[in-house]
């Protein structure tokens, strides 16, 4: 499929699984270089080019971690259910696989966020787990994966799976959100609200709480980072799983003929 | 759809109790209970709405599976699909049946059961209330999941894994209230909310359930 | 009222198994399907239903006028005979099952419970079903399925009697009904997979 | 034998992820109990030790129907009935491969799921030993139980209705080992009698279940 | 060998169907057994297996001799054809399934999951099953159902094999298989209920 195709009319066409294993091979290179860079840049920077926070010491430095991958693991969910409406009005293949594809990383994400937050919660709340509502939504949001990856494994049949997932998916975003005001109104947490895209935290003006400049700008670039990498990941990903599928397709011709 | 519901019913009943199960189950899980977290009475008085809760939730979801399971066996689902009436009526008057066998019975047991967690007296009326309101959204949404899962062999297992994380707001808007109603606080706003709940899905999900297993039957 | 399909392609587990099928049945007249396993006659017959969503091609009168009748029959063991075909005729508006418990020598067995019954009279009520649905169409997979001779004649007299009233039927089978009408052979309409070009990629995912 | 057990292990695994399946419901079970009892951690890990156990054996009970359901649809129940291995062998196997693909898992997992309800760190280790001890036994019940209500439509409620209480004995004493250990109390009376129940059913339902499932293939 | 059912009496749902059964079946040779629906056809090859006990009367060879191929195949959807094939054979401590691949012509299906298979393609592969049992005595119960007629001629040949092997069959059937050996009508071993006396109060449970 190396040969060269007319230009797109639409960007619709890019749901053509041709054009798109044509373009994300295109693509792929550029992303990964990207990605690894900003990632070493915002990292490095981050562990060893920033002080300890006075209060909470060298500890703080997983934040480069945790709050990345904690806003990857929203994210994820929000690429899966656009890619299933694309699915299910639009009928493009690729957006589905690519919702599959998504399900994992986003998963691994959320775990990680919880496993930085757990070790971080360990020095500063002195437990390594409390029932905040934030923690608890990202526990729920972590059910809502596995119960729609089980489903995905589930189900032999591609399209089934398919239109089953996405409605799924639909459904389940719906009840994510109601969970996550449930859970607020459950429990008041210990776990600080947003503050890093809040101007002041920016600023470094306001007081209690804010994430301070010199720890802001490689958070930036770390959090850039992880988004190139989940990127990156879903490219892979779905370009596998496009050729997976393609497998079957041909083992099934075979098969009639 | 009256012949579909009297059908079903009559099903539930001959195969051994649709009522008689679920209420058991429940008072099964109840009187567990204890032996697993030892009897002190005061720690169960404080859990005592929160076990109860858990119980129906439970209860309802070992009955899920039967819900769509055996009509799509035996094909019954297919000739329902070619029947004229609208699957989403199907999917609703299914979801009825699980409530008329599962969630009202348990709602009407609640207090008694109560009892053996030495619910606070006050409990018992917020208790039967909030279960009053909550269990239909249970059945609706199980009935969901049920839809998605059919002809899945061993889905007993992958639907509750589906269904458990929608039941999440139920279960803390449900428990929410009786705790609040045994503590006597005020338990208006969840109260509320948890209706609210209870009529969007029982007004939407259906349409979804239907679709589903339209899906599934190709 | 004409059941008329043209060129009809179906599909089975993501693959077409038939394609331009053509054929119509006048009513009054019944079609016999034959063809060896596996050709599709199932697939076919389902997708008349409206089960599943034909490839491409047309089926008129849509599927609220046929009844179908497959290898499965829907009927519950805890439920005696008649419960499960008064059940089937309120569905479907209904009110009197009797016809139909005699046209298939079911009146004995009325108050049976249908799991008792054995292979060939449980076949018996599943046939029953259709006579309560009230459709002109009627669609068969394999119907004498563990029938006695006896019972394979009362099967097609029913249809007969069907037909006589300007009903329809398609049969799908491998044995011989003792049924006049034509019969259509679904093996040249056999799918051909299409060999591997650049750009039906997309198409390969179908 | 061999064969029968690979069979029903590639199987459980084929129908979507046997391990994790019950892995997940147990996580979600832990999951919801904050949910209903409210988030309290003092409470919360003063019933830690038991909800633990209790999860583990709902996860248990819930995929118990499809340890012979499946095969007796289908038919291949009665044929192995047929087959020169002796029924008694078929049981024991089918008990097996459950405790292979629930309660192994679960017990494994059951420390990770321990820090979610603050279980005193001195728990942990005693948890999963009284796990490790208590889930053979549960398996070996449940297939017992399954053998009983084989063949009966909606299975799944009366058949956990048959197994709980069977499971009482093996719940108190595994909590009680858990609650003991994590208290830092003695345990050795509870886990000996524990280890005897599991020694005992192993070695003597495996009979009564198939002497059921005989009497159920007539 | 021989197998040898003298004046045998089956029940089924409590009630006698048939009683008085006596027929022998010299190694090599086929009985193929007819009569209408509900006689008790099914019930009778059942209690041949071993699967239910009769009420009097004898049967030897014992059941460990017999493999029973019942309107239900037993055979995992998900599992290929081939894996469903060698854990039959690997119970019954039998190594090559090849044979029996070829005997019901599914080598081109052996690496498709069972579930995806037609209706008589999943016929043809609970019937292979009794191929690998390494039995003497193959006991069908309407095994030709929704088989086409090369496939009938596929199993009649492979029956044919199994009696020239010195084993031997008996098949319930309503159609006619092209396999010469003996036919048994049941018809007049129908139980007839015992009218009510006094003393046979006790019976009357039975
Ligand atoms: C398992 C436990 C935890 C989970 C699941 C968790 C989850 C999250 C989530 C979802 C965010 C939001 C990211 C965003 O808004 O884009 C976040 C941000 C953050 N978390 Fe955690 N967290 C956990 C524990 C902790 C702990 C123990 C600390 C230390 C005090 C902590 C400190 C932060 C900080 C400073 C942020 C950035 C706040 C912001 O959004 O600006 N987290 N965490
Ligand atoms: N579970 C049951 N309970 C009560 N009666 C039963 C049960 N199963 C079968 N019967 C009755 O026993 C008789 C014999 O049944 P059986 O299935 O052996 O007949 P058959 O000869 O196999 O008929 P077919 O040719 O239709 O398969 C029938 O009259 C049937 O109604
Ligand atoms: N779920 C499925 N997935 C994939 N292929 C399938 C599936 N079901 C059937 N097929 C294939 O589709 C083709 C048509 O099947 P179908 O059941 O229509 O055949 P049939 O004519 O009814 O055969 P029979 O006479 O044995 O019933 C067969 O080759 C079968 O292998
Ligand atoms: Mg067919
Ligand atoms: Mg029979």
């Amino acid at each position: 499929m190396s040969e060269r195709l007319p230009k797109p009319k639409s960007l619709w066409e890019y749901a053509n699984p041709r054009r798109f294993m044509a373009f994300s091979g295109f693509l792929l290179p550029f992303v990964a270089v990207g990605t690894v860079a900003t990632l070493a840049i915002g990292l490095i920077w981050g562990f060893f080019f920033t002080p300890d926070d006075y209060r909470q010491g060298s500890t703080v430095k997983i934040i480069y971690i945790h709050v990345p991958s904690a806003m990857i693991a929203i994210n994820a969910w929000l690429m899966m259910l656009v890619a299933s409406l694309i699915w299910l009005i639009r009928r493009h293949h690729v957006s589905a696989l690519a919702a599959k594809a998504a399900a994992p990383v986003g998963a691994a994400m959320t775990l990680i966020a919880l496993a930085t937050g757990a070790i971080w919660g360990q020095p500063m709340w002195g437990t390594w787990w409390a029932w905040d509502p934030r923690l608890t939504s990202f526990l729920v949001l972590f059910l809502f994966y596995l119960g729609y990856m089980a489903l995905w494994t589930a189900i032999e049949n591609d399209d089934t799976a398919a239109e089953l997932t996405s409605v799924l998916c639909i459904v389940g975003s719906v009840f994510a959100v109601l969970s996550r005001y449930a859970l607020h109104f459950w429990n008041q947490g210990l776990h600080q609200g947003s503050s890093v895209l809040r101007a002041g935290a920016v600023t470094g003006t306001d007081t209690e709480e804010k994430v301070s400049n010199v720890f802001f700008y490689p958070l930036m670039l770390s959090m850039i980072g992880f988004a190139g990498f989940f990127v990156l990941l879903i490219l892979i990903r779905t370009r596998t799983e496009v050729r997976a599928r393609r497998i079957r397709a041909l083992q099934a011709r075979e098969r009639m003929a | 759809m009256i012949a579909l519901l009297k059908r079903d019913l009559a099903l539930s009943v001959r195969a051994g109790g649709g009522f008689g199960l679920a209420l058991a189950f429940f008072l099964i899980v109840v009187t567990l209970t204890p032996f697993a977290v030892g009897p002190n009475s005061a720690t169960l008085s404080t859990i005592a709405a929160g076990i109860l809760w858990l119980g129906a939730l439970l209860s309802c979801l070992l009955s899920l599976d039967r819900i769509l399971a055996l009509d799509y066996e035996d094909g019954a689902l297919e000739l329902l699909a070619t029947a004229p009436i609208p699957m989403e009526g199907v999917a609703s008057i299914k979801a009825l049946a699980h409530w008329l066998t599962t969630g009202l019975p348990l709602t009407l047991a609640a207090p008694a059961f109560g009892v053996l967690l030495n619910l606070p007296p006050e409990g018992f009326l917020w208790m039967t209330i909030s279960l009053a309101v909550g269990t239909p959204a249970l059945s609706v949404v199980g009935t969901f999941g049920a839809a998605l899962t059919v002809g899945l062999k061993r889905g007993g297992l992958l639907l509750s894994l589906i269904v458990l994380p929608l039941y999440v707001p139920t279960l803390i808007f449900g428990a929410e209230v009786a705790r609040r109603g045994a503590e006597g606080m005020a338990f208006q706003t969840p109260l509320a909310l948890l209706a609210g709940i209870t009529l969007a899905t029982v007004a939407l999900l259906p349409f979804a359930s239907a679709a589903a297993i339209r899906i599934n039957l190709r | 009222m004409e059941l008329i399909v043209s060129d009809l392609a179906v599909i089975r587990g993501g693959m077409r198994v038939l394609e331009g099928v053509n054929f119509r049945v006048a009513s009054g007249t019944a079609l016999v399907l034959r063809g060896p396993n596996g050709i599709g006659k199932t697939t076919l017959l389902r997708t008349l239903a409206g089960l599943q969503l034909a490839d491409e091609g047309e089926v008129t009168p849509g599927p609220q006028e046929m009844a179908y009748a497959s290898h499965a029959d829907g009927n519950k063991g805890t439920l005696s005979v008649s419960e499960n075909l008064e059940f089937w005729a309120n569905l479907h508006g209904v009110t009197d099952i009797s016809p139909a418990l005699r046209d298939f020598n079911l009146e004995a067995l009325a108050a049976r419970p249908a799991g008792s019954l054995s292979a060939g009279q449980k076949r018996r009520l599943g046939l029953a079903r259709m006579a309560v649905t009230g459709r002109r169409i009627w669609l068969f997979d394999e119907p004498t399925v563990s029938l006695d001779v006896d019972s394979v004649a009362l099967f097609a007299d029913a249809v007969r009697r069907h037909l006589g009233q300007g009903g329809l039927a398609v049969v799908a089978t491998h044995i011989d009904l003792g049924l006049e009408g034509d019969m259509l052979q679904l093996g040249p309409f056999k799918a051909i997979p299409p060999e591997e070009t650049q750009d039906d990629f997309h198409e390969a995912f179908l």
